[in-house]
């Protein structure tokens, strides 16, 4: 299998399904490469072999005889028929989960995928899964019609929002492949880039049981400093940035002062932000955490209403610590790391 | 026009009448209580209605073949797209439930 | 090779004085080529328009190609991007692709080939050529309004929410559609009622065969497209919420209704091709098709089945098992018509007398590429491997193949091959095959690495790619710029043989098609006298008199 | 052109085959136009399998007799204008000018109806696009898309019967102008050809949209 692979340029085959249709994709593929050249090196022989010798020589009148046209058409369509029967049943086995598969929710949304497991753990871009056991992904998206494509398992899945899809793979070989998005969906489509992290029995078991780890570490450091005791202040924006990597703020709030789906970090503080309606709000720490846990109570205006409730997530230390960090962002701040595109309110429908 | 199969004045008229007739029928099925029956009845008659009116009305009766092979194509093209699609619909597995999108949520 | 060029140059004509007048020569006023009924001139007009669009398409695509040198942003940002692989696509589908042969040769070949003096509606022809104005115009409009970023496949519900000009270019191309359905009855009604006397259906040169077939799916297919797409003008303006999810609407339906119109619209853009190769295969070999009934049915057939093949584009958009099976099978059925064709085309050239000409160069190209395209979309409809290969470049490749490999070779030869007979002048034939063996390596260079690509799990419309795909990307650029060489040769040495003094006689390439039994540029009506069809459009079993003797 | 009969156009050798083909013509015009409507009807079919209760609320708030009065309108004026075009075969112009003027305020009455229904749906707070109150009061999946689809088709209609009117008003121009005698009749078939095509598109619109709420 693997030189078919190297010969076809084909990502490694890392589910059940690959090795399947990586041997039918060889053998019509062969079919295509033997019949367009077969047909072509005909068309040249009989171009050598019949080339006009007198300028208007006659030629016979030849009449197809209808038998070999019947034979050689049916035996095409033969083939084709059979290439059909061999794809739907794999077709019907891509589509057909397993009852006892590990069941991973994920939600599409413009330009991120999020998912979340049986016990109630989130996560966004990165999908975590056990070697060897099927995994039935139940999909729907936020806004627009995404499509979850991971090249190395050969399956591909159209999120439509409105309903529920299922995806299913038995991951066969552990590591990190890549989850790309194959429906074009808004200007970041190129970027809505994930991965399927297919870790080992152990591994796995290991990664179930460290509940939530980032709340814990905020927790214990908040007691350790004595319960009430102020936190060195630069420390605790330190945990800020840490704790918005983690929960993917930046996926949508960048902090170089360029709008994105949401507004910028960079210069919020303390700025008065504007609201529907032309209200005006100062946006100090009751606003950035009033904003945290209820996203659509006063809506920068520009932009669109798609920011999730973080109630329940984040811990109030956690909070705290963003609010600290987005602080730190009002005096200069950062240089913008990454080139975000300059559609100003990127999301946002004009 | 062909003339050996002429429509004259009278047939229009019985057509007329027809038609009228057809209409007052659904109308009173309508409040009939046919069930699930009602759909495919309402349409049946207009079909048949259709059918008058384009075969006297249109005179389809008078002209060559391939304006009726026309009619007979478009009408195959019509049912083609329906009926595939309606199998989508209905084949489909998971029912196509709508998640409460205002539901928030990360 | 054997066949020299030389051998390929048709005997020079003697420069004899413009006896008859010609469609060219009649009025040469501006206003009388705008308001003209002549359907020859219509032809020439559609052709302009045609050609220039492609070239705007290829512009495009120029662009995208020198986009993807390198993984990241290399010359335009995200926005412009998604907005120029847009424009790419509906510029090049429905401005240039379905409208081509059909209202180009097909306007001027198709009444001189029944033997008839003008299409049946005349002024219903020149209507249609405005009203394709008119769509044109209105999708260059969105290109400088605000672009469109949706995709030519219109897709809702982003393109329903997507802040480009989506009501422009949506309202321009159901504009051009509806000239298309113009055109395409147009030609089904002077077909049944304009054949000369004596000329059965059996009888008809298989270019009217492949256009009746192409006009017929013009005509059913392209209303439903209409609608579609006015739906999404609505429900962009009046945010009518037509296919919103959150308004009980299933953006899948419209994908059902944009393909009904759609796969067939690939045949649309096809089948004037195959029509195309059908004559240029009998014409330089000289020989009868090997089974005129095979060519001609199996148009009619590609027409029929080519309805109820749509599905395939949903194997993955979250459609049922059972339909994805139905569409799948049916797939397969339509390919079988194209194998009958293919195999027809080979049959023709066996014990004929083939020259080697620019024409049959393409015609060599088509093969090759049309079978190797086809036969991948054999692949798609095989369904499981259509879940991996969906919306890479892998469909790209393929349908580029089908569309340039297939239709564009195929205009290309009907452009060489109708030439003298539109402008009564030749081209080098040395300038031709060189710029066809440039288009050729041009193109397989170009696609051939996207296939790789596709496999490789490389999805479609991304603006930045992961650095591994980059040297297939290379690749295909540096081919697409061998592409653009091949085909701005052929526009510099066709357009230079407009001044060359060297007239082409009436039949230059000793064809027995009815269209080359008139003086070429051919009189207003077509012909002096009635189009004698006791000789048939492929019969060169004897050499009729006329032949030997210097052309009437 | 003064002697009153028409020569036929110069690429047709007879005028019946200048009128078979544009009565072929015509039939293929009428064949694109109704597959307009059918990718409506195919959305409404789905729409229907998918949200059958909100299509049961939307039915129930339809206007029946309006629809009903409309139908009977249509039907009629189909009936004047087929027999329009046998009096202009007969030479009878002054019947077939008051046949026209019968078939196009008929048109006009339908087109009256339309919109006063509209509005009163408009007042009952039934907006395209699933805005407006009537939507709060009726909170069933299904409802915007059967109103919406409800403007869309009769809309579409609308607009075609005001097509149609437009041909019968340039038609019955012509024929007073005496540019149309017979034996050069058929473009007036044409127009009742175009105007049959709208009343058969209503009588499918009808039990739809205002007859099958009892399911």
């Amino acid at each position: 299998m693997t030189w078919i692979r190297w010969l076809l340029f084909l990502p490694p085959g890392a589910s059940t399904f690959a090795d399947g249709i990586d041997l039918l994709h060889f053998a019509v593929i062969s079919v295509t490469m033997v019949g367009a050249t077969g047909v072509a090196f005909v068309a040249l022989w009989y171009l050598m072999r019949y080339r006009r010798r007198a300028p208007l020589a006659p030629t016979a009148l030849l009449q197809a005889s209808l038998l070999g046209e019947v034979t050689i058409i049916g035996s095409i369509l033969g083939l084709f028929v059979i290439f059909w029967v061999i794809g739907f049943v794999q077709y019907v086995d891509i589509e057909s989960p397993p009852a006892d598969a590990i069941e991973v929710q994920v939600t599409a949304k413009q330009w991120m995928w999020k998912f979340s497991y049986a016990d109630e753990r989130r996560s966004i871009n990165v999908l975590t899964v056990p070697v060897g056991r099927p995994v039935r992904l139940t999909m729907t998206s936020r806004d627009v019609i995404h499509s979850f494509f991971v090249p190395a398992f050969r399956i591909k899945q159209d999120v439509v929002p409105g309903r529920y899809v299922t995806a299913w793979f038995q991951a066969t070989s552990p590591g990190s492949y890549d989850i790309y998005c194959a429906e074009y969906c808004g200007i970041s489509h190129s970027r809505m880039l994930a991965t399927v992290n297919v870790l080992a029995a152990a591994d796995y078991e290991q990664w179930l049981s460290t509940r939530n780890d980032t709340s814990l570490l905020a927790a214990e450091d908040f007691e350790r400093a004595g319960g009430t005791g102020e936190l060195d202040r630069s420390d605790l924006a330190e945990q800020g940035r840490a704790v918005a990597a983690r929960r993917e703020c930046l996926a949508c709030h960048t902090i170089d002062g360029q709008p994105h789906v949401g507004p910028t970090w960079r210069g919020l503080f303390d700025a008065t932000v504007p609201l529907e309606g032309n209200l005006t709000v100062i946006a100090d720490e009751a606003y950035l955490t009033r904003s945290m846990m209820d996203p659509m109570a006063d809506v920068h205006r520009g932009f669109r209403p798609v920011m999730p409730t973080y109630q329940g997530i984040l811990t109030a230390p956690e909070a705290a610590a963003i609010v600290e960090y987005i602080k730190t962002l009002r005096a200069g701040g950062i240089e913008p790391s990454v080139q975000l595109p300059t559609d100003a309110g990127a999301g946002a429908r004009d | 026009m062909h003339e050996h199969r002429r429509v004259n004045r009278r047939s229009f008229f019985l057509v007329f009448v027809a038609l009228i007739a057809l209409a007052a029928l659904s109308y009173g099925l309508s409040f009939a209580r046919v069930g699930a029956l009602s759909v495919p009845l309402a349409l049946s008659i207009s079909a048949i209605k259709v059918t008058l009116v384009a075969v006297f009305f249109m005179e389809l009766v008078a002209q060559r073949f391939v304006n009726r092979f026309v009619v007979v194509v478009a009408m195959g093209m019509l049912s083609t797209l329906l009926a595939l699609m309606a199998a989508d619909v209905l084949t489909r597995g998971t029912p196509p439930l709508a998640p409460p999108l205002s539901a928030g949520g990360p | 090779m054997a066949t020299t060029a030389d051998l390929a140059q048709p005997l020079p004509e003697p420069r004899r004085a413009a006896r008859g007048r010609s469609y060219l020569s009649d009025e040469v006023t501006i206003v009388s080529w705008l308001t003209t009924t002549d359907h020859k001139r219509i032809g020439v007009m559609f052709f302009v328009a045609t050609t220039l669009a492609f070239a705007l398409g290829g512009f495009f695509a120029m662009l995208l190609r020198l986009e993807h040198l390198t993984p990241g942003p290399t010359l335009v940002d995200a926005m412009t991007y998604n907005r120029m692989f847009t424009l790419h696509g509906v510029i090049m589908v429905f401005l240039f692709l379905v409208p081509s042969i059909p209202t180009a040769f097909g306007n001027f070949v198709l009444p001189m080939m029944i033997g008839a003096k003008d299409v049946a509606f005349p002024r219903l022809n020149l209507a249609s050529f405005y009203v394709y104005l008119t769509g044109a115009t209105l999708v260059l409009y969105s290109m400088f309004a605000n672009g469109l970023d949706t995709g030519w496949t219109f897709y809702t519900p982003y393109s329903a929410q997507s802040p480009s000009a989506v009501v422009p270019a949506v309202t321009g191309v159901f504009i051009v559609g509806m000239s298309s359905i113009l055109t395409g009855l147009n030609f089904i009604v002077t077909v049944h009622t304009l054949r000369s006397r004596g000329l059965g259906w059996l009888k008809l040169p298989l270019f009217v065969w492949a256009i009746y077939a192409t006009s017929i799916i013009q005509v059913l297919a392209t209303p439903v497209l209409g609608m579609s797409l006015a739906l999404v003008g609505l429900d962009h303006a009046l945010d009518l919420g037509i296919f919103d999810p959150a308004r009980g609407g299933d953006p899948v339906l419209f994908q059902h209704l944009f393909w009904f119109y759609s796969h067939p619209a690939v045949y649309i853009m096809i089948l004037p091709s195959m029509g195309v190769i059908s004559e240029l295969v009998c014409t330089y070999s000289r020989k009868n098709p090997k089974s005129y009934k095979a060519i001609a049915y199996s148009s009619l057939g590609i027409a029929a089945v080519g309805f109820l093949t749509w599905g395939h584009h949903l194997f993955v958009a979250g459609i049922s098992v059972f339909d994805a099976g139905a569409f799948g099978i049916l797939s397969m059925l339509v390919g079988i018509f194209s194998a009958i064709k293919v195999f027809t085309w080979i049959g023709t050239m066996r014990r004929g007398s083939i020259v080697l000409s620019t024409p049959m160069v393409y015609v060599c190209t088509f093969l090759f590429l049309f079978v190797f395209g086809g036969m991948t979309g054999i692949a798609f409809a095989t369904t499981s491997l259509d879940v991996h290969w969906h919306d890479t470049y892998f469909v790209v490749a393929h349908f580029h193949f089908i569309m340039v490999g297939g239709a564009l070779a195929g205009w290309l030869g009907a452009l060489h091959y109708w030439w003298p007979k539109i402008t009564g002048r030749l081209y080098s034939e040395r300038w031709g095959l060189l710029a066809s063996a440039l288009v050729f390596a041009g193109f397989v260079t170009t696609f051939f690495p996207q296939f790789l690509l596709g496999n490789a799990g490389m999805p479609r419309r991304y603006f930045e790619y992961p650095a591994k795909f980059q040297v297939l990307h290379v690749m295909s650029t540096l081919g697409a710029t061998i592409l653009a060489a091949g085909l701005l040769i052929t526009l510099i040495y066709l357009l230079a043989s407009l001044f060359s003094k060297e007239r082409a006689g009436n039949n230059p390439w000793r064809s027995a098609g009815f269209e080359w039994r008139t003086s070429s540029p051919p009189p207003k009506h077509n012909f002096t006298a009635l189009l004698d069809v006791s000789r048939g459009a492929y019969d060169y079993t004897e050499l009729p008199a006329e032949e030997e003797a210097a052309d009437p | 052109m003064t002697n009153g009969t028409r020569v036929h156009a110069e690429h047709f050798e007879s005028l019946e085959q200048q009128a078979h083909a544009a009565h072929l013509g015509m039939w293929l015009f009428l064949a694109s136009e109704a597959l307009l409507f059918s990718g409506l009807f195919a959305l409404y079919t789905l729409a229907r399998l998918e949200h059958p209760a909100g299509f049961h609320v939307g039915l129930q708030h339809a206007e029946k007799t309006i629809g009903s009065i409309n139908t009977l309108i249509l039907l009629t004026s189909s009936y004047s204008v087929a027999s329009a075009v046998l009096a202009l075969r007969a030479g009878k112009r002054s019947a077939t000018l008051t046949l026209l003027a019968v078939t196009i305020a008929l048109g006009l009455g339908f087109m009256g109806l339309k919109f006063f229904e509209y509005a009163r749906h408009f007042a009952e707070g039934i907006r395209p696009g699933g805005q407006g109150s009537f939507f709060a009061e009726f909170p069933v999946p299904g409802v915007a898309p059967f109103w919406t689809l409800y403007y869309v088709m009769t809309g579409l209609h609308v607009l075609h019967v005001a097509a149609g009117l437009s041909v019968l008003g340039w038609m019955s121009w012509k024929v007073a102008r005496r540019t149309i005698l017979p034996p050069y009749d058929h473009p007036l078939a044409l127009a009742a050809m175009l105007w049959h095509l709208v009343d058969i598109v209503w009588i499918f619109l009808w039990p739809l949209f205002y007859l099958t709420e009892r399911v």
